[in-house]
């Protein structure tokens, strides 16, 4: 302040409290001006707050258009379509389009990624929640982050160069390219997804609730398992939820290591085609695009589309749902 | 003003002040100002609701210009509503809504059409907790001004220095303006904040239980501030502080459960409250 | 309580048969178990950690392995040669620089934006509180769709445009910003000679002696023309000859901000994919940065007459940004690893040059990682891990960005 | 109609330039060392002068030979640009139709309807083969029960079976004495050249492949996997056998003709003994893009060099004259196809036989 030394002397309060009263008094900066600007960038956050909405019109946009005039071919039908097991667009004297058998794949490596990714996750959440002293949290939190962090096309290149032959080390059976060393790779990528979720989760439930267990002279344990999973179960419900969807849509990793053969088995040793490997295979092959062939590519997509969008959708409303619960 | 804390300090503060001197400063300033009480807000027939939950009926209060009044009431009694809708805070909180009226002067203030940025201006507000900017102490006084008026850079250090002063802050933060407003002390945030309200002028200054979050000793600093600035500004205050109250309002109106109990001089009001429930509460029998 | 129900049911003619009332004949159950389980629990939480920390260090593990020893200079310098010992990444790396920053720059402000109306501007009635409900759980479900469905709403959206400005080839037409056209002549003396084209859409130059064009130095040259059969001159004068049957081909220069529709393969298509794919994470981590910020300071704005604006830019957006900074930077590092979207907009290809303007094509480090690993060549799959490296290194160099913005900006607020 | 006169001249015109190009790069230096006009970098030998774009997409089969010219081209030439993209042949030759590429690369020939496109977009092609591509039948090291396969084997093993016969699952269906072990087919996707020349010589072009099989349009994909299981058998480009050599076993074919069983290699296809599973694979130019310098550079650069770089790359060189022939319709602009007739009926045969003058079928 500059003019600090000159208010040393006693007069300053007359002087200062003139001069003030003098700007105060003086006129205002324009509210219209204001007004006007406020108004403009009010509709500028509208109309980006609009965007993710017209984001959702244009996928479902893009995609029905062409799913229709996928079915309006006459190679089509709804009845293959939803009610075969044969996919087999590209090669054959009869093309079928039975969905079932992308869907089978998908189902395969997602459950085979799920029952890797659920219990460690839920189990690895609730140590962080429940038990880990902070230099364990100190370390395990950054490494669920990293594992997080990684691009999925190195998961693909772990499962095809380490997973996929440490698999047929253990066994035989194991095909280069199988639904097993995918499922594994997706679960590994799933996991943190499902740990930090599941966490909040179980941060959510009130103090309150677990002193009440541990004043009863409960373990961690029962504390954990008995108290805190229970209330906070929906949201580690929604926590799953929002993993399987990730999963369902996951490519890289299917693209590089689960195989090209769309084909209906549970057999985790065979090689199985997933909906999204199937996108990746018509994309880099770059099938005219004017062929049926290509149009199933965005029947995938859409049926892709609506099971993660029904399995986030669920997943979000019963979190937000938790989560109105306690706070 | 910043004495060093001393137990006769503290007891100074928590003991109800003689009655006596505050009276002879009442009336000091009355004959100083020496003017009839004009009014400043006039309040009519207010209901105000939140969601379903109505949180006043009917109330109709005036608070005169150039006093201190203050609204006091047991927890959820509608004290802190009514004050938030004097300069609209409400508007805020998407449930709430009011019908009635509130007047400043001419201006209606719950009017649709009412400009609610040009209306804060008008009547600061300092909240319950001391809420800083977590910015340098100069730009949290020089914050408002600069939204509201065309100053040059001197202009703008006379502002702030005058509100600082008027704040009674001035001498604890001149050297150390440029430092982070976070730094301070509970009550000197809260007189930092006092002299960001003051910063733009207003004409009403608008203070929801300033205290209830210090320590005693900044509690008393704030205390001789309000009176203090009672000469130049409309001052409604709410607090929970019975002593407060008596201490340093002229007009006292109590609340319960959204209702308007009594209202008058703060004297009578302590001393002949015409109301049983009144009574009650200032004898501490409820609260 | 449980507890109780399972003594009761131990030892029910006890309870009976008691007079001093039903508590003071009850054997406790023994702690022993329950703590047993408790620890056991413990072991297999600890376990499963370790494994998890274990999964890290061998998956970094077996990359390091295989693909130090091909970490060199070539990998960062090279192109995607054909020889494995050529081979680099340089293309893929500004291919990304480029897609990235762009992705960036599109996306932070609307991401923000949206943020800012969805926490700091409640909506006015039931009308408005149902439309951002809709809003809001539609970016949660944005979060949620697979990222190779955005790229086949980029590939129809924007290499196409829906078919609405036919197609793009590699001498351009159609609607251009920033585009020069030249005629290259190529003399005898292997000199590049450029003759400006006002109107693309004219007819190639036919050859004309004295004919006024550019050297690659940009000075102006006359064209020497001669007739089939003579000799060719010796000297300076060789690099302006042509013989009179010599041909110009159409070239454009291009600046950086080159503009056409349709949008094509290009770094500004990516981008704009890539935006699809982030938008959603980057405007819940900045709604989660807002709402952090403690609602005393709106308030204090809001009580010294501050429009709903000037509270968001002077008080909450500042006091928001290393947490809006922090969200950014980790989704830009899901943006560099992403590879679904590109391979489905721009497919595989050998490009030897890094993008030059916004309309070039280009390749991503992991697409390229991704070209690399389909290959059969134990050498190209060693490279492929070096490059995998690079990109984590690249990435975790990121998140300790994030970790360094969250530590160093983050000032308690209240 | 024989060679015209201008043509032989601007032909010879054309390798005296190349030979000015190499030389100059050769002896960097000697010839045109730079007065600082920015001609000739020093350091590289290479030519900043030439600059432009070329865009090249198509085939997997082709993409090495083209890849591999590029990256040499590129060294001469470093301010030309040069992208080849993956597409599979037909994807290559929808965007070449529409005037999107500048080259095509072709593991087959152009065919009728792709051909009546090109036309309709006013797309004149030239055709030019670059190399012979032997299609490899492998089988993973282990198998130890196949040492060779008859045409008829291969299409019991290929083709899509009937309910009579269904496509067998089991190696012992295809002959008896082959064990019990399942057959895991992979084959390369639909799109590309080799998919459909297999095709063409088993089954015929009217049957189809059976669908159980893996497709990728990546023929590495197909190595790995054909590598990656005893019980499997693909098939693709002779060059992917070339680089994978370790990994799998190329399987002698029996020609239908001599009745010896043969196994690839330069000789056997060259001369035709590797019969019929070698092919030649062709890259297609838009004749408008020929009048850029760079493009016509780079053809010719490509095709004076074609041999040397598809033998580097695993191919089989096409016989010199079939390459004099080429750069001969090259220069002379000389658009069309020698594999459809003017009935628009599909022309085949051996690569000498076909690409004769009096079969080119030219572009109006």
């Amino acid at each position: 302040m500059s003019s600090a030394d000159s208010l040393a002397t006693p007069t300053w309060r007359g002087d200062l409290d003139d001069r003030v009263s003098k700007y105060l008094g003086r006129s205002q900066r324009s509210l219209k001006l204001v007004r006007g600007r406020e108004t403009v960038i009010y509709v500028i956050l509208i109309a980006s707050g609009l965007f993710s909405l017209l984001i959702t019109g244009a996928i479902i946009y893009v995609l029905a258009i062409e799913t229709v005039s996928f079915f309006k071919s006459d190679e089509v039908t709804f009845a293959n379509f939803f009610g075969s097991t044969t996919w087999n667009p590209l090669l054959g004297g009869t093309k079928s389009f039975g969905i079932w058998a992308l869907i089978c794949g998908t189902m395969l490596v997602t459950a085979i990624a799920m029952s890797i990714a659920l219990p460690l996750g839920l189990i690895t959440a609730i140590y962080l929640s429940e038990y880990a002293p902070r230099r364990v949290r100190n370390v395990l939190k950054p490494v669920l982050e990293v594992l997080a962090g990684v691009p999925t096309v190195v998961y693909g290149f772990f499962a095809l160069m380490t997973i996929t032959p440490i698999l047929q080390w253990l066994h035989g059976g194991f095909s280069v390219y199988n639904a097993a060393s995918a499922g594994i790779a997706v679960g590994i990528l799933c996991l943190p997804t499902v740990c930090s979720l599941a966490e909040d989760a179980l941060q959510a439930v009130p103090r309150g609730l677990r002193e009440g267990a541990y004043g009863l002279g409960a373990t961690r344990f029962d504390v954990s398992v008995k108290v805190v999973v229970p209330a906070a179960l929906s949201g580690i419900i929604s926590a799953f939820l929002l993993a399987i969807a990730r999963a369902v849509g996951e490519t890289m990793i299917v693209a590089l290591a689960a195989g090209s053969l769309a084909q209906a088995t549970f057999d985790p040793r065979q090689q199985v085609q997933t909906m999204t490997g199937f996108m990746v295979q018509m994309a880099s092959g770059d099938v005219s695009n004017y062929g049926t062939e290509y149009y199933s590519m965005y029947a995938v997509a859409f049926t892709l589309f609506i099971m993660t969008l029904a399995l986030t959708m669920v997943g979000n409303i019963v979190r937000r749902r938790f989560r109105e619960a306690y706070e | 003003m910043s004495d060093p804390t001393t137990l006769a300090n503290e007891a100074a503060a928590i003991e109800p002040r003689p009655r006596d001197g505050r009276q002879t400063h009442f009336t000091h300033s009355r004959e100083q100002t020496s003017e009839p009480t004009t009014l400043a807000i006039r309040v009519r027939d207010l209901n105000a609701w939140y969601g379903d939950f109505q949180a006043l009926h009917a109330i109709s209060l005036d608070i005169p210009a150039n006093r201190v009044s203050a609204l006091i009431g047991p927890s959820g009694c509608g004290k802190s509503t009514l004050l938030r809708w004097f300069n609209r805070m409400n508007d805020t909180i998407p449930s709430a809504h009011a019908r009635g009226s509130v007047n400043l002067g001419d201006t209606d203030l719950l009017s649709r059409t009412t400009d609610v940025v040009d209306l804060r201006r008008r009547i600061g507000i300092v909240f319950q907790r001391p809420n800083p900017f977590p910015k340098s102490i100069f730009d949290n006084v020089a914050f408002g001004p600069r939204l509201h008026m065309k100053l040059s850079r001197t202009e703008l250090q006379d502002v702030v220095e005058w509100a600082l002063r008027k704040a009674a802050v001035w001498d604890e933060v001149k050297d150390r303006l440029a430092s982070p407003a976070l730094g301070l002390s509970g009550g000197q945030q809260q007189r930092l904040c006092i002299a960001r309200a003051i910063a733009v002028g207003p004409e009403v200054l608008l203070m929801d239980e300033p205290c209830s979050a210090l320590d005693p000793a900044s509690t008393l600093a704030v205390e001789d501030l309000i009176f203090e600035l009672r000469r130049q500004y409309t001052i409604v205050i709410v607090t929970h502080n019975m002593q407060q109250a008596a201490r340093c309002s002229d007009q006292t109106a109590f609340f319960y459960e959204g209702r308007l109990i009594e209202v008058g001089a703060t004297t009578t009001v302590f001393t002949k409250p015409k109301q049983q429930q009144t009574e009650d509460y200032v004898s501490g029998k409820f609260g | 309580m449980n507890l109780r129900e399972q003594t009761k049911m131990q030892s029910p003619a006890e309870f009976d048969s008691d007079s001093k009332g039903p508590l003071a004949s009850i054997q406790l159950l023994s702690g022993e178990p329950r703590r047993k389980l408790d620890a056991r629990f413990r072991g297999l939480c600890v376990t499963i950690a370790a494994v998890s920390v274990l999964v890290l260090i061998g998956l970094l593990g077996s990359i390091l392995l295989q693909g130090v020893p091909s970490l060199s200079l070539t990998l960062l310098t090279g192109g995607p040669e054909p020889d494995p010992s050529e081979a680099g990444i340089r293309p893929a790396i500004f291919g990304t620089l480029w897609v990235c920053s762009l992705c960036a720059l599109f996306t932070l402000p609307i991401g923000v934006a949206t943020a800012i109306l969805l926490e700091e501007y409640q909506p006015r009635n039931r009308y408005g509180r149902f439309i951002y409900s809709v809003i809001q759980l539609n970016i949660s479900n944005l979060a949620g769709v697979p990222s190779v469905v955005y790229g086949l709403l980029g590939l129809t959206a924007f290499v196409s445009m829906f078919g609405l400005f036919g197609s793009r080839t590699s001498q351009g037409g159609g609607l251009e910003i920033g585009v020069r056209y030249y005629d290259q002549f190529f003399s005898e003396g292997m000199r590049s000679i450029l003759v400006p084209v006002s109107d693309p859409s004219q007819p190639v130059n036919k050859l004309v002696n004295g004919m006024q064009g550019f050297d690659s130095r940009g000075n102006q040259v006359a064209i020497n023309v001669i007739p089939i059969g003579t000799p060719l001159p010796t000297g300076d004068e060789l690099r302006y000859t042509l013989y009179e049957d010599g041909e110009a081909g159409r070239i454009t220069k291009k600046a950086w901000y080159h503009f056409s529709l349709p949008l094509g393969r290009g770094v500004l298509t990516g981008a704009l994919t890539l935006m699809l794919v982030i938008l959603p994470v980057i405007i819940i981590s900045s709604q989660e940065a807002l709402r952090a910020v403690p609602s005393s300071l709106r308030d204090g704005a809001l009580g010294l007459g501050s429009t709903p604006w000037q509270v968001v830019w002077h008080v909450t957006l500042p006091s928001a940004m290393p947490g809006i900074l922090t969200g950014a930077i980790l989704a830009m590092s899901r943006a560099i690893g992403e590879t679904a979207p590109i391979l489905i907009i721009a497919g595989i290809v050998y490009i030897s040059r890094a993008p030059q303007n916004l309309m070039d094509d280009f390749t991503v480090m992991p697409l390229q990682i991704f070209n690399w690993i389909s290959r059969p060549q134990e050498e190209f799959h060693a490279i492929a891990a070096a490059g995998i490296i690079l990109l984590l290194a690249i990435l975790l160099s990121f998140n300790a960005l994030a970790v360094l913005i969250r530590q160093k900006l983050h000032k308690p607020l209240s | 109609m024989a060679v015209s006169l201008p043509i032989d001249r601007s032909l010879r015109r054309n390798r005296i330039l190349f030979a000015l190009v190499v030389g100059a790069l050769l002896i960097a230096g000697c010839a045109e060392r730079d007065d600082g006009f920015g001609g000739f970098d020093g350091a590289g030998g290479a030519n900043m002068e030439l600059q432009g774009k070329i865009d090249i997409d198509g085939s997997s089969t082709v993409f090495p030979i083209t890849e591999a010219a590029a990256s040499r081209f590129r060294k001469l030439f470093p301010n030309v640009n040069i992208n080849v993209g993956v597409s599979g042949t037909g994807g290559g030759f929808k965007r070449f139709t529409r005037g999107e590429t500048d080259i095509s690369d072709a593991s087959r020939p152009i065919d009728a309807n792709e051909f009546s496109a090109a036309v309709k977009a006013g797309v004149r092609a030239i055709e030019l083969p670059i190399a012979y591509d032997g299609l490899t039948i492998a089988v993973h090291p282990k198998n130890d029960w196949v040492d060779h396969l008859t045409i008829d084997e291969i299409r019991k093993i290929y083709a899509s079976g009937d309910e009579k016969s269904p496509a067998p699952k089991l190696w012992s269906e295809v002959r008896a004495g082959f064990p019990e072990r399942s057959i895991e087919p992979f084959a390369p996707g639909t799109d590309s050249g080799t998919f459909d020349y297999f095709r063409e010589v088993t089954v015929g072009s009217k049957s189809s492949l059976r669908s159980d099989m893996s497709t990728s349009e990546d023929d590495n994909v197909l190595v790995t996997g054909v590598a990656g299981s005893p019980g499997s058998i693909g098939f693709f480009g002779a060059a992917y056998y070339e680089e994978n050599k370790s990994k799998i076993r190329a399987i002698p074919i029996v020609n239908p003709e001599t009745g010896k069983a043969v196994l690839p290699s330069a000789d056997t296809i060259q001369s035709g003994e590797y019969s019929p599973m070698s092919r030649p694979v062709f890259i297609y130019i838009n004749a408008k893009s020929v009048a850029r310098p760079e493009v016509k550079l780079f053809v010719n650069y490509f095709l004076t060099n074609a041999a040397e770089i598809a033998t580097a790359v695993g191919y089989q060189p096409i016989p010199a004259s079939l390459y004099q022939h080429g750069l001969a319709n090259f220069v002379g602009r000389k658009a069309g196809t020698h594999y459809l007739t003017p009935e628009g009926e599909k022309r085949s045969g051996p690569l000498v036989e076909v690409f004769q003058e009096q079969n080119l079928r030219e572009t109006p």
